[in-house]
């Protein structure tokens, strides 16, 4: 096992991995810009260097620095948590020159996986579904309409040469596919003076599902089954449950089971996440995430495997400390991500919080580095903190949710605390009838004033 | 000096229309032989945001809130001297009967022991009574309404 | 299930009672003192009503302000919490007259466990193991040895018409059992005039554990395992954990099964704990509480079951929802008792709370209704939270613990959570070997030195 | 002393006035007998013991604890000036080689330019110039300390 543990993060997440290495008596080196001296994983580690002034460039994303701080710490690891140098491969080549072992996965899965195009390709010969279409540019009509019988209507027809939504045209049925096809090739034509085109499945209300898994980096390798993170606002995911209200057991065992074949066959290392877009009970693979997640929490809490500590034991070359077949999902888990920003208009709100209370009780967890008095810096990113809320069905949870959410104080600061007193209210999100539109929706039609009148009487 | 008494309470008043005036905490005039110094202590507001924070984040998410007793006011009445206070939880009635008339009214005098109201609690009905000679210069609850312990009635001034 | 609950308590408990009302989608009515009227679950309770003045026998304790309560609010159920009012028949009865129902166990059951001695009856008739000793009087040496050999030394040989220590020997062997008569009848004779002793088996190290069961009310019962709660100071429980590290498998099954059954035949309804001295292997009733718990919340992480979701739910008639056979124990957990008393004296320390951080994170639950700025008054009871610590292996729960015990920040009164720091690093507990003399013997040794260094550096 | 007096609260006011727009908290004025003194405490400063109670109870359940930067005292001697501070984390150096002399000693004279240190980090020697001439008045480091980002290293006058 590792000595010492450097965490190359802030707020949450570097508080979340810090708990982890002080529950396996491991030490711990907390690194940090000027901008976050007085931050809570700093005040808790039992080492602390400054490593930088406030840009994330100069200070977190600073690579020789922070070698520079393993070498006069002595840290014989890193924990990248997540953002920042997670997914940056140079970094885990870097370490490992210099003898410093990289808490995630072998630098080649994250390159890999950093490469949308490689990404893909892999994820198919490894036999993960990725949305179906035409394998190059079609010119011919009459092919078009066989492959769009084959992947099913609608179907996106796609300039080949093509970008941002330019010759692009959906094509509902087999009928209107003709039009879609003269349309789309004639935009091409003029757009790019190439009017070769070619098809994909056009999903129309995906959700999102992702299904978080850990390998041994030999081989062995589990999945912890899914997380439904469907309720996002600009791709920021805001809402995630586990499990997916839209998923049912046999699903999930199916996607599981490709998925951890996959990693078995690829060998992968650490925590990953492979995320889908899911529609009419088909998973189209949109990318891999080769580190820990904001929202792994509610796999922890409907699992009951601590993902960190799990992380941190494989880095060191320990096998999983738990088989498949031992993986029980027991009730229902849903985190809110809690920012300093306005809850209607998310206009970003820094500042100093002059009252924090969190809610407490059964089944509710905070991950949160905030104090009272801290100051949220305007220089990072502006999560204040994530309740996470476990119950036995998720009508439990949802009913839990909404009385911690009614206990949470959070003073001097904006945050989206309404928002969230808003969601757990709506029909919609109780019936667990989304998709990734429909937080989008709602914000542009009812859900500005849903939300400002909870925040205040 | 020793016929005449040192204080001059006009000056002080003057001093500390001043110092309230001008935010000041610490006022000292020399003139001569006299010397005057006023001090005030600003209740250093360290405003814990205790109440506010949580009742407002209770009140917005709890739709369903019943009518809280305003705590501030009644503490403010409870300190004055002639509230009469409620001894117990119960129903309040103004009357002996539903079609009696009340027993007081604002305005009516009263001398100590007169009953004022009753309040019902598990069946039983307990007099209220004056505890001293007044007149009733308000009411401050219904016929019928439930009143919690401590909860102001009325007041003999 | 009911439309509005009274809950008849304060502090954290009626904050407890409170979230599980919440989360049912229940009215809550918090009624308080005069000393409480800032307190949490006032200020988070949909109506309040102020009962009395500071003194309990005004306030909570006051029978009549309190059905007044519930008749003006129109509450429909009553729940007592633990302490105050919990166990006392006379309330239920007077509920029971107004047409109110308590959320307890039926009257007659509260006044047969009140009383001591009935209450040993009954259990011996319902099988559940008690204190072995002579039925009666013993007069004859003979007779004296015979049961004693049958029950085992030590023996503790007691004064019949004894009291306060006056006329008790132990007697460790046959040998000195002569002796150990001789002497006690002597100083019986001599304090009651009466020479009759009788014996009882001595138990020299015993344990303290406890079974939480649930009961409809109809014949139905289950156990929800033990807790051991041997960590005590002045017979206050200090630490409680579940399951004990003193028992296996096959122990806590064997007298699970014991309990329940008995609680079945019983037709016990809601929630109780049969309370056992433990010693190499034996179990032996000391008395039955008829309510539910401070320690509950460690019977809740490891069983999953919310005890006080429960109680309700069997109060308003509705059968168990959880069966004895799909009721599994998983991990360990702890629950620390935080007071607001100096750590290694146990002065009581009313005040003001200046700061206030709880900790947060995976298998962390606070159970405490205080806040920053809020005014500990000297009135009741000093329990300033509860932390309830879970984790996968005791081991596990145990890093855990000592991690969060170290996040918490309670400023501007003496609390006793360097007791805890100083327990949590402690080779014996954290070994597990300790009966309920152990601390006692730790705070006249080594303990005030370890506590006072664990309070700052 | 009855017909006038003392006070002139034009006086007082035009010293409250200064007072805050001084930032002062007291200003005292005596011209022949008269003398006048104000204050003003500054409104207590909410202060949030939030480094102090995290600080110590960390501090109290580490046995482990290394030793933290003395924050305050760096804060303190970064202000100044005339201290030249690490433009990296990494480990100081005196000298060139083990076997030289060291750059600089307390009372050198230095140009802007002079290499003053060494701060190595990943295998690189970076070396540390004086920003402007002087003497240097402190050297704050130990030959192979460690340094962090922003900590003072010398101080030239």
């Amino acid at each position: 096992m590792f000595d010492k543990i450097l965490i190359a993060n802030r707020g949450e997440i570097a508080l979340r991995i810090l708990r982890a290495c002080k529950e396996l008596g491991i030490a711990t080196v907390a690194v940090h810009s000027t901008a976050d001296a007085n931050a809570m994983h700093v005040r808790l580690a039992d080492e602390s260097v400054c490593i930088g002034p406030p840009p994330a460039r100069d200070s977190y994303l600073n690579i020789p620095a922070l070698i520079a701080a393993c070498e006069i710490t002595g840290a014989d690891a890193v924990h990248p948590g997540y953002g920042f140098l997670s997914e940056n491969a140079h970094f885990a080549d870097v370490l490992a020159e210099h003898g410093i072992a990289f808490i995630g996965p072998k630098a080649d899965h994250i390159r890999l996986m950093g490469d949308k195009i490689e990404a893909k390709r892999t994820a198919r010969t490894l036999g993960i579904p990725c949305v179906p279409g035409s394998e190059g540019g079609i010119t011919d009509d009459e092919e078009a309409h066989r492959v769009a019988a084959d992947i099913g209507f609608p179907v996106l027809v796609k300039a080949a040469a093509g970008g941002g939504g330019r010759g692009m045209k959906v094509a509902r049925d087999a009928a209107s596919l003709s039009d879609a096809l003269a349309t789309a090739r004639m935009e091409a034509k003029a757009a790019f003076g190439d009017d070769s085109v070619y098809l994909e499945k056009y999903l129309e209300k995906p959700r999102h599902i992702e299904i978080q898994v850990m390998g041994d980096g030999r081989g062995g390798a589990i999945h912890l089954g899914e997380r439904d993170c469907s309720l996002q606002r600009r791709h920021q995911k805001v809402w995630e449950e586990a499990p997916s209200p839209a998923l049912n057991r046999s699903e999930r065992e199916r996607i599981g089971d490709v998925v951890s074949r996959a990693m078995q066959e690829l060998q992968y290392l650490g925590a990953g996440t492979v995320e889908f877009l899911y529609e009419n009970g088909e998973f189209y693979f949109i990318e891999m995430n080769t580190r820990i997640q904001v929202e792994h929490p509610i796999t922890e809490m409907i699992s009951g495997i601590d993902l960190v500590n799990e992380q941190i034991r494989v880095a060191a070359g320990a096998p999983l400390s738990i088989r498949q077949e031992d993986i029980v999902l027991h009730g229902h888990a849903i985190e809110c991500r809690i920012n300093a920003e306005h809850p209607s208009n998310f206009r970003p709100s820094p500042g100093t919080i002059t009252y924090y209370h969190p809610p407490g009780g059964l089944g509710v967890r905070v991950d949160s580095a905030v104090y009272q008095g801290y100051r949220i810096p305007s220089n990072y990113d502006s999560l204040v903190g994530k309740l996470i809320v476990h119950g036995r069905t998720r009508t439990e949870c949802l009913m839990r949710l909404r009385r911690a959410l009614d206990e949470f104080v959070v003073d001097g600061i904006e945050t989206t605390l309404p928002l969230f007193r808003a969601l757990v209210r709506n029909q919609d999100v109780q019936n667990g009838l989304y998709d990734i539109h429909w937080l989008e929706h709602y914000l542009e039609a009812e859900g500005p004033a849903e939300i400002e009148a909870l925040r205040t009487v | 000096m020793a016929k005449i008494s040192p204080i001059d309470p006009e000056l002080v008043r003057e001093l500390a229309k001043l110092i309230s005036e001008t935010d000041l905490t610490e006022i000292e005039v020399a003139k001569g032989d006299l010397r005057i110094r006023v001090a005030r202590t600003v209740t250093a507001n360290v405003v814990l945001p205790q109440a506010a924070p949580v009742a407002a984040s209770v009140a917005a998410l709890a739709p369903t809130v019943a009518e809280v007793v305003p705590v501030p006011a009644v503490v403010s009445l409870a300190e004055n001297p002639g509230t009469v206070t409620s001894p117990m939880v119960g129903t309040a009635y103004r009357r002996p009967s539903p079609d009696a008339k009340p027993f007081i009214e604002v305005g009516s005098k009263v001398q100590a022991g007169d009953k004022l109201l009753l309040v019902e609690a598990m069946k039983t009905f307990n007099d209220i009574v004056a505890p001293r000679a007044g007149t009733v210069t308000a009411v401050l609850v219904e016929d019928g309404q439930p009143v919690e312990y401590g909860e102001p009635l009325l007041v003999i001034e």
